[in-house]
């Protein structure tokens, strides 16, 4: 079995250079900000569907995201706001995508951050869950037989590692040896299922042997141990090392999404993974390492809010999508005899 | 006699089979303790036991499988999709191993699958499908879509009686919208394979289910004080075997018919109803059969986008006057 | 000029657009060394190298996938179904998320999926499927399916060109049993939404497509010989989008049709078809549209059980002289 | 990781009497005499559509069958004539189905050996991989729910464990810790394609620790070894134990269906297989340990010859379905309107 469990004790500031070490903790404030302006929004009805939040989860999207370079390409899940802000979506494209604006980067068809931009290098997720693992081995196949030295990144849950597209996605993967990073994230719960009812496994990372892949851990609350446990696979992969499974252990602080009280869950647990907060827990490892100062986190945090403020002034007040421009872009050429049938048959 | 919405009614007819019967049994995720993505289920793991109500791994395709294996067995599952759009995920199964057991191989699959099902909510394109055009096309299975409380309670009943596999599309968008005064100790089932006039008419028709029953009806208020036009409406409640005499039956009476659904038009349940109604009464019509639908896109989320996309009452009067005038 | 059959149009066609541009690859299950179940890309593998033919896992909702994701990063995939009747595994991530990619994330996912479709040729129920009703539903595809060599090797060219999802059906009937003689420089390309007259004629239409169309010229020119009837043949080649001008015209010329599918009744795109004849030239109508299909049945195996349920030449007759006399 | 591999030596006679030891002999010897006469019937094109041999595999199907107790059910797949003769269908039943029969246990509905006979113990398999996973599962959740002390077992091959169905299906079982039993046949091809291009892990073995089930495997060739692993899982089963994945070592010595001419293999490959053949191995294993004499396995032939022979005379010359038995049985009622509506439309 090619399964190693390594949950190592990262280097402490894993190669970073300052400035590095502060945009990563610049992203995760990024990250949690952003949610909590969107909280408000939902509060006063101006997001127009679900709210779904990473609380306690930013060192795990941000870390990973970071591991990759320029023209690599990930694809986030519904908890992966962070991996999308690293890879360079904006504030104001989330707000725009959650309160289904005009200008939103999907034009208000898709919600949330179901968005992409393969430029950027990020893949927009659907719901149906799994799918994406097998659309990132595709994206992967075609950096091989281009001899791009190019890297791919999907995130799975520790509950969409159940459904068969995951399993024919990773197995595809694992026999071509596809350069893909595959990243799982055990937050202990698939909306209110917790985790010994998905699956029989105590760790997802026993998965891996499975599929013949290299496996790996890592304290997903950890920015740091995550950045260097997915650099570690990503690297690998760009060499020709192939798939790698890493799970990241942390925890789904808030509901599956805002409506959702958590009633399945203790008070205790809750107690114990906030006491875990890996911001917080960040901001310690630099002031108390000297890598930052209070002060400097303090105006990272206020640039932060800056943002979010002139992203939301922004686009607040923006107009929905133009009904007609429903019916554009099913297919790259509109089948027009169809198209003038119907407007026909409903005049 | 108590006032109840379409999600309790619904409720209330699987708790009632549940205690009916100990062959019929839940699975779907998030059904058990969480008691559903929209608490159908709510109290069930409490009151039936965790073994009768299973929260199952993120998998449809061992839902929908586990089912069949145990319905071979004797038993009564009902499967719970969370949203109706992951049903698909199970397509494969549904289509070639459930439905063609009997067919094939003498095997009885008394089996339920319902889930939410459904636009009008801001749900986007995965959250809001109508799925009842993609196994219309199955022999061997039947599908049912209450529009109303009465028939939520009714339709639920009568699906897990039934010896064959039923697809139950319940609307979201009615939940907790539509209520009704059921009566306590009335034992309601709904008749599978039978339609509903719900409103007589004699101008023209319109043959619907689900959501759009109620737009159908709004519609059809409208146009009796504007137009002085008489509208029957038809819920057909089930789709599967359709109700080829209902159909006909308010075909020859009103000679006109437009038929609304939901979902989008090319490919959907209308093609077949029309093409029905062309093959068994074609001399009875006055006027084109006409369809209103939605426009031939994946469901956008904005506000705006969806509600131009899915047919609307006011869709629904247009056509009208034009089927009237024809 | 070479005589060629259905089979070897298909895979000259495959053949020249690997070659004449490199972003081309095929992916499927035994598709290399082996050269797919029926032979089709045999010997590509050798002369396009592993890498251009992919030898895949049992995983159709991976090639489905895989193929999609290389799409967007620009390549023109080819996915192989060992038989079309497991594409149903890839339901979900194809009606889902390839043919949505465009509409909801301006994503281009210009690939194809072919395989072999249809009866007649004792396959039993899942090995003789005719998938076009279950697709027909999805906004974002396209769907052809070809009755004659020219078209089976036109269509592929054309598919892959095609910047959208196109699923291919040929059928397997045909294979070998079709010849044509192809001029060999010239480059065949059938424009994809684009139907075709096959036979003129004044007294009644037959809309129809791939093997179909075989058994409606037969039945074309027994009617002719024994009735003296003039049958219009119309082979629509492309099931997704619709050819409504030449459907429409067809109708306009003879005023009576008979619409010919493989596939089952219920649900069959004849009744799509039916609903847009009655939209659109309901008036030109001088009898019902009439639907030859198989019986809603799983297609059995026994060959006299298949030959019952399939659609047959004399089927065809009998309902063509129905609507003549009507 | 759960997973134990369990090559383990069969104790000689694993507890079997000598009349379970000549019957093990006469399935084997009856699964290949049967194909044999219908390559016989396929030349002569009595058989309707492709014909599928288990050359080679007897032991694989004939042991692990003869290790359920009679309530137990079992879904075999294409090569698993074995089982299914085991578990009580008759040669008749085999015959009338790949010549379409009316009498055939599917009236000439499904092909070969795709039928069924709950009571007997044996759930027939659809042409879709892997889905018999999943419906399996479902059985033996029945058992449970029960209190029924019966045990499931189903067979994939080393193709069918890459769809998504398998995946769903294993994971649910060990989720729940089902009475199931999965017999994994590793007989080193997917029609043409080798397991590597399957699966990157070197023996199907390796997949149980992914899903936390109990693992094992044993010489797939040997039917003792073969009814001994088998016997231990589903006795483990029985007990509450739970899910063993159980890879047994073969080799497909014909190719896929009859068509295949099997180019992709080489001479030497046969060769060494057909060195290895489970049923010449066996009457050696018999003869040289004194448990049956060249006689009486000689008995057991000419006996199987006459069954067969005798079945052939029966059915060979039966017609086939009237048409219109094509229509009946589709739902428990026929849906009536319809149907008179179809007719008339027909007439
Ligand atoms: C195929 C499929 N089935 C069901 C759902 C509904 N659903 C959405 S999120 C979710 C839970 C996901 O859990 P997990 O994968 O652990 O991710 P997390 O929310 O914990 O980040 C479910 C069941 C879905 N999106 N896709
Ligand atoms: C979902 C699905 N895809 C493709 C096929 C076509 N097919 C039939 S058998 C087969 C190979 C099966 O190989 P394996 O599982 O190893 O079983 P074996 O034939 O070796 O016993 C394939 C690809 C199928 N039956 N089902
Ligand atoms: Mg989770
Ligand atoms: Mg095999």
């Amino acid at each position: 079995m090619t399964s190693t469990l390594e949950p190592g004790t990262p280097a402490l500031h894993a190669g970073l250079s300052q400035a590095q070490l502060h945009e990563l903790y610049y992203f995760m404030r990024l990250t949690r900000s952003i949610e909590e302006k969107l909280v408000n929004l939902y509060r006063q009805t101006k997001v127009i569907g679900g709210l779904f939040r990473s609380l306690g989860q930013e060192a795990d999207a941000v870390g990973s995201a970071y591991a990759l370079d320029k023209g690599d390409i990930l694809s986030p899940l519904i908890r992966n706001l962070g991996s999308m802000l690293v890879k360079g979506a904006t504030p104001v494209e989330v707000l725009r995508q959650y309160m289904a604006k005009a200008e939103s980067p999907t034009r208000g068809r898709e919600l949330n951050i179901h968005f992409n931009d393969l430029e950027r290098g990020f893949l927009g997720q659907i719901s149906h869950l799994g799918d994406m693992v097998a659309v990132m081995a595709g994206v992967t196949l075609s950096f091989r037989m281009r001899r791009e030295a190019r890297v791919g990144l999907v995130y799975v849950g520790d509950g969409a590692m159940s459904t068969g597209a995951f399993h024919e996605g990773i197995n595809f993967a694992a026999v071509q040896r596809l350069p893909l990073v595959i990243v799982a994230e055990n937050n202990g719960y698939a909306y209110s299922t917790p985790m010994h009812k998905q699956t029989a496994v105590a760790e997802l990372v026993e998965k891996a042997a499975g599929y013949g892949v290299r496996g790996a851990q890592a304290d997903g609350n950890d920015v740091l141990a995550v950045y260097e446990v997915t650099k570690e696979a990503v690297e690998r992969a760009r060499a020709g090392g192939g798939v790698t499974l890493i799970e990241l252990m942390t925890y789904r602080r808030k509901g599956h999404a805002e409506h959702d009280n958590q009633s399945y869950v203790t008070k205790e647990e809750l107690e114990a993974w906030a006491a875990k907060d890996p911001l917080d827990r960040y901001a310690r490892h630099l002031t108390e390492g000297g890598r930052a100062t209070a002060a400097e986190l303090a105006a990272i945090d206020a640039r932060v809010t800056a943002e979010i403020d002139t992203a939301v002034a922004l686009c607040e007040n923006e107009p929905l999508p133009e009904p007609a421009t429903a019916l554009d872009g099913v297919l790259a050429e509109p089948p027009k005899a169809e198209l003038e049938w119907y407007r026909r048959l409903d005049g | 006699m108590a006032e109840v919405t379409y999600l309790e009614a619904l409720r209330d007819g699987l708790a009632e089979e549940m205690a009916r019967d100990e062959r019929v049994f839940i699975l779907g995720e998030d059904v058990g303790a969480y008691g559903g993505a929209f608490k159908v289920t709510e109290g069930f793991q409490k009151r039936f036991g965790e073994e009768r109500v299973i929260d199952t791994p993120i998998s449809e395709v061992a839902i929908v499988g586990a089912a069949a294996g145990a319905a071979h067995m004797g038993l009564r599952p009902v499967c719970e999709m969370q949203f109706i759009d992951f049903l698909s995920c199970a397509y494969s199964i549904l289509t070639n191993y459930v439905a063609t057991a009997r067919y094939r191989a003498g095997l009885k699959t008394p089996m339920v699958i319902r889930g939410p099902s459904g636009g009008y909510v801001r749900g986007g394109p995965f959250h809001s499908q109508n799925p009842e055009a993609a196994y219309l096309h199955t022999p061997g299975l039947k599908m049912v879509a209450p529009a109303t409380a009465r028939d939520a309670k009714g339709l639920i009943k009568a699906a897990i009686r039934d010896e064959d596999p039923v697809l139950y599309f319940e609307h979201k968008y009615l939940y907790r919208r539509i209520k009704e005064d059921l009566p306590d100790g009335e034992e309601i089932l709904t008749p599978i394979g039978q339609a509903k006039v719900v409103r007589e008419g004699k101008d023209l028709s319109i043959i619907t289910w689900s959501a759009m029953l109620w737009k159908s009806l709004e519609a059809a208020e409208q146009l009796e004080k504007t137009d002085g036009l008489s509208v029957e409406v038809v819920d057909l409640r089930t789709l599967l075997p359709l109700d080829d005499a209902a159909i006909v039956a308010t075909v020859k009476k009103t000679n006109r018919v437009l038929i609304a659904h939901e979902d989008t038009r090319t490919g959907g349940v209308a093609g077949e109803i029309t093409a029905r109604i062309n093959e068994l009464c074609f001399e009875w019509l006055d006027a084109p059969v006409k369809r209103v639908c939605a426009h031939d896109v994946p469901l956008p989320y904005a506000p705006t986008l969806e509600d131009f996309v899915l047919p609307q009452t006011d869709d629904l009067v247009r056509a009208a006057r034009w089927v009237a005038a024809y």
